[in-house]
Protein backbone atom coordinates (compact mmCIF):
# COMPACT_ATOMS: atom_id res chain seq x y z
CA UNK A 1 0.00 0.00 0.00
CA UNK A 2 1.61 3.49 -0.89
CA UNK A 3 0.11 6.72 -1.29
CA UNK A 4 1.71 9.61 -3.12
CA UNK A 5 2.09 13.51 -2.77
CA UNK A 6 2.42 15.76 -5.47
CA UNK A 7 4.72 18.43 -3.98
CA UNK A 8 7.20 15.72 -2.23
CA UNK A 9 7.93 12.02 -2.39
CA UNK A 10 5.75 10.09 0.02
CA UNK A 11 5.83 6.53 0.51
CA UNK A 12 3.58 4.85 3.29
CA UNK A 13 3.71 1.50 3.47
CA UNK A 14 1.85 -0.94 6.27
CA UNK A 15 2.76 -4.09 5.86
CA UNK A 16 3.45 -7.86 7.78
CA UNK A 17 6.85 -8.03 6.04
CA UNK A 18 10.03 -6.76 7.50
CA UNK A 19 12.10 -3.79 6.16
CA UNK A 20 15.51 -3.11 5.00
CA UNK A 21 16.80 0.45 6.97
CA UNK A 22 19.51 0.53 4.70
CA UNK A 23 17.66 0.41 1.44
CA UNK A 24 15.25 3.08 2.54
CA UNK A 25 18.06 5.30 3.16
CA UNK A 26 18.99 5.10 -0.16
CA UNK A 27 16.11 5.38 -1.43
CA UNK A 28 15.16 8.17 0.31
CA UNK A 29 18.40 9.85 -0.63
CA UNK A 30 17.75 8.94 -4.75
CA UNK A 31 14.80 10.44 -4.21
CA UNK A 32 15.52 14.20 -3.04
CA UNK A 33 18.85 15.20 -5.13
CA UNK A 34 20.16 18.00 -3.77
CA UNK A 35 19.17 17.25 -0.05
CA UNK A 36 21.74 17.68 2.75
CA UNK A 37 20.10 15.99 5.47
CA UNK A 38 18.58 12.74 5.95
CA UNK A 39 16.79 11.91 9.50
CA UNK A 40 15.99 8.00 9.98
CA UNK A 41 14.38 6.68 12.86
CA UNK A 42 13.70 2.74 13.67
CA UNK A 43 11.32 1.82 16.47
CA UNK A 44 12.25 -2.10 17.59
CA UNK A 45 10.23 -4.49 19.49
CA UNK A 46 11.82 -4.31 23.28
CA UNK A 47 11.66 -7.79 25.70
CA UNK A 48 9.39 -5.59 28.07
CA UNK A 49 7.01 -2.66 27.83
CA UNK A 50 6.12 -1.80 31.40
CA UNK A 51 9.06 -2.38 33.82
CA UNK A 52 7.61 -2.75 36.50
CA UNK A 53 5.38 -6.06 35.43
CA UNK A 54 9.04 -7.80 35.18
CA UNK A 55 7.54 -9.99 32.24
CA UNK A 56 9.56 -10.73 29.89
CA UNK A 57 7.43 -10.15 26.28
CA UNK A 58 7.29 -13.44 23.67
CA UNK A 59 5.45 -11.50 21.25
CA UNK A 60 3.83 -8.21 19.99
CA UNK A 61 1.11 -8.37 18.11
CA UNK A 62 -0.03 -5.33 15.47
CA UNK A 63 -3.13 -4.93 14.63
CA UNK A 64 -4.51 -1.78 12.47
CA UNK A 65 -7.38 -0.28 10.41
CA UNK A 66 -6.48 -1.00 7.12
CA UNK A 67 -7.51 2.42 5.41
CA UNK A 68 -7.90 4.43 7.97
CA UNK A 69 -4.06 4.33 9.04
CA UNK A 70 -2.27 5.08 5.64
CA UNK A 71 -4.81 7.65 5.28
CA UNK A 72 -3.66 9.21 8.92
CA UNK A 73 -0.32 8.75 8.37
CA UNK A 74 -0.45 10.71 5.15
CA UNK A 75 -2.38 13.43 7.01
CA UNK A 76 0.63 13.33 9.55
CA UNK A 77 3.46 13.49 7.28
CA UNK A 78 1.63 16.16 5.03
CA UNK A 79 1.28 18.41 8.61
CA UNK A 80 4.71 18.03 8.52
CA UNK A 81 5.60 19.40 5.43
CA UNK A 82 3.27 22.38 6.06
CA UNK A 83 6.09 22.91 9.08
CA UNK A 84 8.95 22.36 7.02
CA UNK A 85 10.66 22.11 4.02
CA UNK A 86 10.86 18.68 2.97
CA UNK A 87 11.84 16.46 0.32
CA UNK A 88 11.29 13.29 0.66
CA UNK A 89 9.50 11.07 3.34
CA UNK A 90 8.93 7.44 3.73
CA UNK A 91 7.30 5.58 6.56
CA UNK A 92 6.83 1.62 7.61
CA UNK A 93 4.66 0.21 9.78
CA UNK A 94 4.68 -3.44 10.58
CA UNK A 95 1.49 -5.26 11.45
CA UNK A 96 0.90 -9.33 12.63
CA UNK A 97 3.08 -10.86 14.98
CA UNK A 98 6.55 -9.32 16.13
CA UNK A 99 9.20 -10.96 18.65
CA UNK A 100 11.38 -8.76 20.88
CA UNK A 101 14.23 -7.45 18.78
CA UNK A 102 12.11 -6.85 15.71
CA UNK A 103 12.15 -3.98 13.56
CA UNK A 104 8.41 -2.40 13.52
CA UNK A 105 8.55 1.21 12.48
CA UNK A 106 10.62 3.16 10.24
CA UNK A 107 10.25 7.09 9.56
CA UNK A 108 12.62 8.38 7.03
CA UNK A 109 12.83 12.40 6.24
CA UNK A 110 14.93 14.04 3.57
CA UNK A 111 15.53 17.85 3.46
CA UNK A 112 17.65 20.62 2.56
CA UNK A 113 18.95 21.27 6.37
CA UNK A 114 19.44 19.21 9.37
CA UNK A 115 16.79 20.58 11.77
CA UNK A 116 14.24 20.10 9.31
CA UNK A 117 14.57 16.72 8.87
CA UNK A 118 15.24 15.72 12.82
CA UNK A 119 12.36 17.80 13.79
CA UNK A 120 9.93 16.15 11.15
CA UNK A 121 11.01 12.58 11.75
CA UNK A 122 10.32 12.98 15.39
CA UNK A 123 7.25 14.99 14.58
CA UNK A 124 5.61 12.00 12.25
CA UNK A 125 7.20 9.70 15.03
CA UNK A 126 4.93 11.85 17.89
CA UNK A 127 2.22 11.67 16.01
CA UNK A 128 1.92 8.10 14.53
CA UNK A 129 2.57 6.77 18.33
CA UNK A 130 -0.71 8.35 19.24
CA UNK A 131 -2.84 9.55 16.15
CA UNK A 132 -2.51 6.44 13.31
CA UNK A 133 -4.85 3.52 14.41
CA UNK A 134 -2.55 1.01 15.54
CA UNK A 135 -2.50 -1.21 18.52
CA UNK A 136 -0.25 -3.47 20.31
CA UNK A 137 -1.52 -6.72 22.41
CA UNK A 138 1.78 -7.69 24.71
CA UNK A 139 2.01 -11.87 24.79
CA UNK A 140 4.10 -13.09 27.95
CA UNK A 141 4.24 -16.19 30.09
CA UNK A 142 0.73 -15.20 31.78
CA UNK A 143 -1.42 -14.17 29.04
CA UNK A 144 -1.79 -11.05 26.66
CA UNK A 145 -2.43 -7.54 27.30
CA UNK A 146 -3.33 -4.19 25.40
CA UNK A 147 -0.62 -1.76 25.44
CA UNK A 148 -2.12 1.48 26.59
CA UNK A 149 -1.03 4.84 25.41
CA UNK A 150 1.56 6.04 27.42
CA UNK A 151 1.13 9.63 29.48
CA UNK A 152 4.47 10.76 27.61
CA UNK A 153 2.97 10.23 24.14
CA UNK A 154 0.58 12.61 25.16
CA UNK A 155 2.31 15.47 26.30
CA UNK A 156 4.99 14.41 23.20
CA UNK A 157 1.83 15.88 21.59
CA UNK A 158 1.44 18.84 22.99
CA UNK A 159 4.57 19.73 22.79
CA UNK A 160 3.94 19.95 18.57
CA UNK A 161 0.90 21.96 19.60
CA UNK A 162 2.62 24.57 21.11
CA UNK A 163 4.93 25.65 18.56
CA UNK B 1 -26.55 0.65 5.79
CA UNK B 2 -24.41 1.63 8.12
CA UNK B 3 -21.07 -0.71 8.68
CA UNK B 4 -19.41 -0.93 11.82
CA UNK B 5 -15.79 -1.70 12.48
CA UNK B 6 -14.40 -2.85 15.87
CA UNK B 7 -10.91 -2.84 16.53
CA UNK B 8 -8.61 -4.35 19.17
CA UNK B 9 -10.09 -4.69 22.72
CA UNK B 10 -13.24 -3.67 21.86
CA UNK B 11 -13.00 -6.13 18.97
CA UNK B 12 -12.27 -8.72 21.35
CA UNK B 13 -15.27 -7.36 23.55
CA UNK B 14 -17.17 -7.71 21.14
CA UNK B 15 -16.27 -11.26 19.41
CA UNK B 16 -16.79 -9.63 16.24
CA UNK B 17 -14.88 -7.42 14.03
CA UNK B 18 -18.00 -5.33 13.00
CA UNK B 19 -21.64 -5.90 11.32
CA UNK B 20 -23.90 -3.89 8.99
CA UNK B 21 -27.01 -2.16 10.92
CA UNK B 22 -30.13 -0.10 8.95
CA UNK B 23 -29.13 3.00 10.76
CA UNK B 24 -32.35 3.04 13.37
CA UNK B 25 -35.08 5.97 13.58
CA UNK B 26 -33.54 7.62 16.44
CA UNK B 27 -29.74 7.60 15.58
CA UNK B 28 -28.51 10.90 13.99
CA UNK B 29 -25.05 10.97 15.98
CA UNK B 30 -22.14 8.82 17.28
CA UNK B 31 -23.54 9.42 20.59
CA UNK B 32 -26.98 8.37 19.20
CA UNK B 33 -25.16 5.06 18.31
CA UNK B 34 -23.10 4.70 21.33
CA UNK B 35 -26.70 4.79 23.50
CA UNK B 36 -28.48 2.41 20.75
CA UNK B 37 -25.48 -0.35 20.94
CA UNK B 38 -25.22 0.01 24.51
CA UNK B 39 -28.50 -0.43 25.07
CA UNK B 40 -28.62 -4.12 22.37
CA UNK B 41 -25.13 -5.59 22.87
CA UNK B 42 -24.45 -6.37 26.82
CA UNK B 43 -20.91 -6.31 25.57
CA UNK B 44 -20.57 -3.14 24.01
CA UNK B 45 -22.54 -1.88 27.30
CA UNK B 46 -20.05 -3.42 29.26
CA UNK B 47 -16.84 -1.74 27.59
CA UNK B 48 -18.71 1.69 28.92
CA UNK B 49 -19.74 0.52 32.26
CA UNK B 50 -15.91 -0.27 32.77
CA UNK B 51 -14.54 3.04 32.24
CA UNK B 52 -12.98 1.64 29.15
CA UNK B 53 -12.19 4.55 26.84
CA UNK B 54 -13.76 3.61 23.34
CA UNK B 55 -12.83 6.07 20.37
CA UNK B 56 -14.87 6.43 17.49
CA UNK B 57 -13.96 6.99 13.77
CA UNK B 58 -16.84 8.00 11.05
CA UNK B 59 -15.41 7.13 7.53
CA UNK B 60 -12.03 6.60 8.61
CA UNK B 61 -11.51 10.47 10.51
CA UNK B 62 -11.78 10.26 14.35
CA UNK B 63 -15.35 11.73 15.60
CA UNK B 64 -16.71 13.48 18.23
CA UNK B 65 -19.84 12.13 19.95
CA UNK B 66 -21.61 15.11 18.10
CA UNK B 67 -20.41 14.01 14.44
CA UNK B 68 -23.59 13.12 12.44
CA UNK B 69 -23.89 9.81 11.13
CA UNK B 70 -25.33 9.00 7.57
CA UNK B 71 -26.93 5.73 5.92
CA UNK B 72 -23.87 4.94 3.98
CA UNK B 73 -21.16 5.51 6.70
CA UNK B 74 -18.69 3.28 8.25
CA UNK B 75 -18.09 4.05 11.97
CA UNK B 76 -15.34 1.64 13.98
CA UNK B 77 -14.93 2.39 17.78
CA UNK B 78 -11.66 1.15 19.57
CA UNK B 79 -9.39 1.69 22.39
CA UNK B 80 -6.42 4.98 22.22
CA UNK B 81 -3.93 4.35 19.73
CA UNK B 82 -0.68 2.53 20.22
CA UNK B 83 1.51 2.52 17.72
CA UNK B 84 5.32 2.54 16.92
CA UNK C 1 40.41 6.27 14.39
CA UNK C 2 38.06 4.92 17.23
CA UNK C 3 37.13 5.69 20.94
CA UNK C 4 35.75 3.46 23.08
CA UNK C 5 33.67 4.17 26.63
CA UNK C 6 33.28 1.88 29.51
CA UNK C 7 29.63 2.88 29.67
CA UNK C 8 28.21 2.07 26.42
CA UNK C 9 29.60 1.39 22.92
CA UNK C 10 30.80 4.39 21.45
CA UNK C 11 32.54 4.14 17.75
CA UNK C 12 34.38 7.59 16.76
CA UNK C 13 35.77 7.87 13.06
CA UNK C 14 36.99 10.37 11.22
CA UNK C 15 38.19 8.93 7.86
CA UNK C 16 38.43 9.72 3.81
CA UNK C 17 36.49 6.61 2.68
CA UNK C 18 33.18 6.37 2.06
CA UNK C 19 30.63 4.69 5.21
CA UNK C 20 27.86 2.71 4.70
CA UNK C 21 24.42 3.83 6.48
CA UNK C 22 22.76 0.27 6.46
CA UNK C 23 25.90 -1.58 7.75
CA UNK C 24 26.57 1.13 10.46
CA UNK C 25 21.91 1.21 11.47
CA UNK C 26 22.64 -2.82 11.70
CA UNK C 27 25.84 -2.22 14.14
CA UNK C 28 24.06 -0.02 16.40
CA UNK C 29 21.16 -2.42 16.66
CA UNK C 30 24.00 -5.36 17.40
CA UNK C 31 25.80 -3.46 19.78
CA UNK C 32 22.44 -2.33 21.84
CA UNK C 33 20.48 -6.09 22.17
CA UNK C 34 17.15 -4.29 23.78
CA UNK C 35 17.17 -1.32 21.97
CA UNK C 36 13.60 0.40 21.53
CA UNK C 37 14.82 3.59 18.92
CA UNK C 38 17.53 3.89 17.04
CA UNK C 39 18.12 7.43 15.08
CA UNK C 40 20.50 7.94 12.56
CA UNK C 41 21.38 10.85 10.87
CA UNK C 42 22.88 11.26 7.61
CA UNK C 43 24.70 15.06 6.18
CA UNK C 44 25.08 15.05 2.29
CA UNK C 45 27.31 17.74 0.16
CA UNK C 46 24.99 19.81 -0.76
CA UNK C 47 25.44 21.89 -4.33
CA UNK C 48 25.28 25.12 -2.64
CA UNK C 49 25.52 26.42 0.29
CA UNK C 50 25.31 30.28 0.19
CA UNK C 51 22.00 30.41 -1.83
CA UNK C 52 22.08 33.70 -2.41
CA UNK C 53 25.85 33.28 -4.41
CA UNK C 54 24.00 31.14 -6.64
CA UNK C 55 27.05 29.73 -7.74
CA UNK C 56 27.19 25.85 -7.74
CA UNK C 57 29.62 24.01 -5.41
CA UNK C 58 32.15 21.58 -7.15
CA UNK C 59 33.51 20.06 -4.57
CA UNK C 60 33.71 20.39 -0.80
CA UNK C 61 37.44 20.12 0.78
CA UNK C 62 37.28 19.28 4.67
CA UNK C 63 40.13 19.81 6.53
CA UNK C 64 40.32 19.10 10.47
CA UNK C 65 42.74 18.84 13.82
CA UNK C 66 43.53 15.11 14.20
CA UNK C 67 43.27 14.28 17.85
CA UNK C 68 41.24 16.95 18.81
CA UNK C 69 38.98 15.85 16.63
CA UNK C 70 38.59 12.67 17.62
CA UNK C 71 38.84 14.34 21.57
CA UNK C 72 36.41 16.70 21.33
CA UNK C 73 33.65 14.52 19.53
CA UNK C 74 34.25 12.00 22.35
CA UNK C 75 33.37 14.60 24.70
CA UNK C 76 30.34 15.61 22.98
CA UNK C 77 29.07 11.78 22.78
CA UNK C 78 29.64 11.94 26.75
CA UNK C 79 27.64 15.11 27.48
CA UNK C 80 24.92 13.19 25.54
CA UNK C 81 25.21 10.40 27.72
CA UNK C 82 24.76 12.87 30.92
CA UNK C 83 21.49 13.70 29.58
CA UNK C 84 19.75 10.67 28.19
CA UNK C 85 20.41 7.46 28.75
CA UNK C 86 22.09 5.40 25.32
CA UNK C 87 23.20 2.68 24.71
CA UNK C 88 25.27 2.89 21.59
CA UNK C 89 26.49 5.68 19.86
CA UNK C 90 28.45 6.01 16.66
CA UNK C 91 30.01 9.22 14.66
CA UNK C 92 31.78 9.21 11.48
CA UNK C 93 32.92 12.41 9.41
CA UNK C 94 34.95 12.50 6.52
CA UNK C 95 38.01 14.51 5.58
CA UNK C 96 39.09 15.43 2.44
CA UNK C 97 37.81 16.36 -1.10
CA UNK C 98 34.09 15.66 -1.18
CA UNK C 99 31.51 16.59 -4.60
CA UNK C 100 27.67 17.46 -4.35
CA UNK C 101 25.65 13.86 -3.15
CA UNK C 102 28.57 12.31 -1.37
CA UNK C 103 27.97 11.65 2.26
CA UNK C 104 29.59 13.54 4.67
CA UNK C 105 29.09 12.91 8.29
CA UNK C 106 27.19 10.31 10.39
CA UNK C 107 25.46 10.36 13.50
CA UNK C 108 23.72 7.29 14.90
CA UNK C 109 22.43 6.52 18.28
CA UNK C 110 20.54 3.56 19.98
CA UNK C 111 18.62 3.43 23.34
CA UNK C 112 15.78 2.41 24.45
CA UNK C 113 13.00 5.45 23.98
CA UNK C 114 12.91 7.72 21.03
CA UNK C 115 12.55 10.84 22.41
CA UNK C 116 16.10 9.86 24.07
CA UNK C 117 17.48 8.67 20.70
CA UNK C 118 15.98 11.21 19.00
CA UNK C 119 17.70 14.47 21.30
CA UNK C 120 20.81 12.65 21.66
CA UNK C 121 21.28 12.38 17.91
CA UNK C 122 20.27 16.22 17.19
CA UNK C 123 22.63 17.45 20.09
CA UNK C 124 25.42 15.94 19.23
CA UNK C 125 25.02 16.62 15.07
CA UNK C 126 24.51 20.40 16.77
CA UNK C 127 27.52 20.29 18.95
CA UNK C 128 29.50 18.45 16.06
CA UNK C 129 28.68 21.38 13.81
CA UNK C 130 29.87 24.27 15.88
CA UNK C 131 32.71 22.66 18.45
CA UNK C 132 34.48 19.83 16.36
CA UNK C 133 37.54 21.08 14.52
CA UNK C 134 36.09 20.80 11.09
CA UNK C 135 36.46 23.59 8.30
CA UNK C 136 34.87 23.22 4.86
CA UNK C 137 35.94 25.06 1.79
CA UNK C 138 33.99 25.33 -1.10
CA UNK C 139 34.89 25.24 -4.50
CA UNK C 140 33.03 26.80 -7.58
CA UNK C 141 34.01 28.27 -11.00
CA UNK C 142 35.66 31.21 -9.18
CA UNK C 143 37.83 29.69 -6.74
CA UNK C 144 37.84 28.33 -3.42
CA UNK C 145 35.80 29.78 0.43
CA UNK C 146 36.05 28.80 3.70
CA UNK C 147 32.58 28.59 4.93
CA UNK C 148 31.68 30.27 7.82
CA UNK C 149 29.85 29.06 10.58
CA UNK C 150 25.75 30.15 10.33
CA UNK C 151 24.05 31.98 12.89
CA UNK C 152 21.51 29.18 13.36
CA UNK C 153 24.24 26.79 13.63
CA UNK C 154 25.16 28.84 17.40
CA UNK C 155 21.52 29.54 18.57
CA UNK C 156 21.24 25.49 17.69
CA UNK C 157 24.01 25.22 20.33
CA UNK C 158 21.77 28.51 23.23
CA UNK C 159 18.72 25.83 22.46
CA UNK C 160 20.49 22.86 24.66
CA UNK C 161 22.21 25.36 27.01
CA UNK C 162 18.83 26.16 27.76
CA UNK C 163 17.27 22.89 29.01
CA UNK D 1 59.81 23.99 22.74
CA UNK D 2 56.57 25.58 22.25
CA UNK D 3 54.25 23.55 18.94
CA UNK D 4 52.24 26.16 16.89
CA UNK D 5 49.72 24.51 14.59
CA UNK D 6 47.77 26.74 11.95
CA UNK D 7 44.17 25.35 10.06
CA UNK D 8 42.23 26.16 7.54
CA UNK D 9 42.46 30.13 7.00
CA UNK D 10 45.26 30.80 9.51
CA UNK D 11 47.12 27.84 7.92
CA UNK D 12 46.78 29.51 4.12
CA UNK D 13 47.32 33.79 5.27
CA UNK D 14 50.45 32.10 7.06
CA UNK D 15 51.41 30.04 4.25
CA UNK D 16 52.55 27.28 6.67
CA UNK D 17 50.71 24.06 8.80
CA UNK D 18 53.11 25.06 12.11
CA UNK D 19 56.28 25.80 13.84
CA UNK D 20 58.24 25.10 16.83
CA UNK D 21 59.06 27.75 19.21
CA UNK D 22 60.98 28.34 22.25
CA UNK D 23 58.74 30.26 24.58
CA UNK D 24 59.89 33.63 24.66
CA UNK D 25 60.25 35.49 27.83
CA UNK D 26 58.01 37.18 27.85
CA UNK D 27 55.04 35.03 26.96
CA UNK D 28 53.00 33.30 29.48
CA UNK D 29 49.39 33.23 28.27
CA UNK D 30 47.66 32.95 24.68
CA UNK D 31 46.88 36.58 24.84
CA UNK D 32 50.82 37.25 25.43
CA UNK D 33 51.75 34.91 22.61
CA UNK D 34 49.31 36.52 20.01
CA UNK D 35 50.65 39.63 20.68
CA UNK D 36 54.16 37.85 19.64
CA UNK D 37 52.50 36.42 17.21
CA UNK D 38 51.69 39.46 15.80
CA UNK D 39 54.79 41.75 16.22
CA UNK D 40 56.51 39.20 14.80
CA UNK D 41 54.32 37.66 12.03
CA UNK D 42 52.93 39.94 9.75
CA UNK D 43 50.37 37.47 8.55
CA UNK D 44 49.26 36.41 11.69
CA UNK D 45 48.73 40.12 12.18
CA UNK D 46 47.61 41.20 8.94
CA UNK D 47 44.13 38.46 10.17
CA UNK D 48 43.22 40.15 13.35
CA UNK D 49 43.84 43.60 12.01
CA UNK D 50 41.29 42.51 9.34
CA UNK D 51 39.13 41.30 12.17
CA UNK D 52 39.07 38.05 11.44
CA UNK D 53 37.86 35.28 14.10
CA UNK D 54 40.70 33.27 15.07
CA UNK D 55 40.38 30.85 17.67
CA UNK D 56 43.07 29.04 19.65
CA UNK D 57 43.42 25.79 21.39
CA UNK D 58 45.57 24.47 24.25
CA UNK D 59 46.48 20.98 23.97
CA UNK D 60 43.58 20.40 21.75
CA UNK D 61 41.43 22.25 24.07
CA UNK D 62 39.58 25.78 23.10
CA UNK D 63 41.27 28.10 25.68
CA UNK D 64 40.44 31.55 26.00
CA UNK D 65 42.92 34.33 25.89
CA UNK D 66 44.01 34.29 29.87
CA UNK D 67 44.91 30.76 29.64
CA UNK D 68 48.42 29.86 30.73
CA UNK D 69 51.10 28.24 28.19
CA UNK D 70 54.04 26.33 29.04
CA UNK D 71 57.17 25.18 27.81
CA UNK D 72 55.70 21.83 26.25
CA UNK D 73 52.55 22.87 25.06
CA UNK D 74 50.57 22.78 22.30
CA UNK D 75 48.98 25.45 20.69
CA UNK D 76 46.89 26.17 17.54
CA UNK D 77 44.98 28.64 15.87
CA UNK D 78 42.10 28.64 13.41
CA UNK D 79 38.70 29.97 12.28
CA UNK D 80 35.25 29.47 13.92
CA UNK D 81 35.14 25.41 13.16
CA UNK D 82 32.08 24.46 10.62
CA UNK D 83 31.94 20.56 10.57
CA UNK D 84 28.51 18.51 9.77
Amino acid sequence: MAQTSAAINVRISVQHEDFDVGAEYRKLCAQAPGAGAVATFCGLVRDYYDPDQGEAVRELRLEHYPGMTEKRIGEIIAEAEDRWQLLAARVIHRVGALAPGEQIVFAGVASHHRHEAFAAAGFIMDYLKSEAPFWKKQITASGGEWIATRPSDARALRNWEGR
Amino acid sequence: MLRIRYFASVREAMGREGEGMELPADVATVADLIRHLRATHSDFDRLHANGETVLAAVNQTVAGPGQALGEADEIAFFPPMSGG
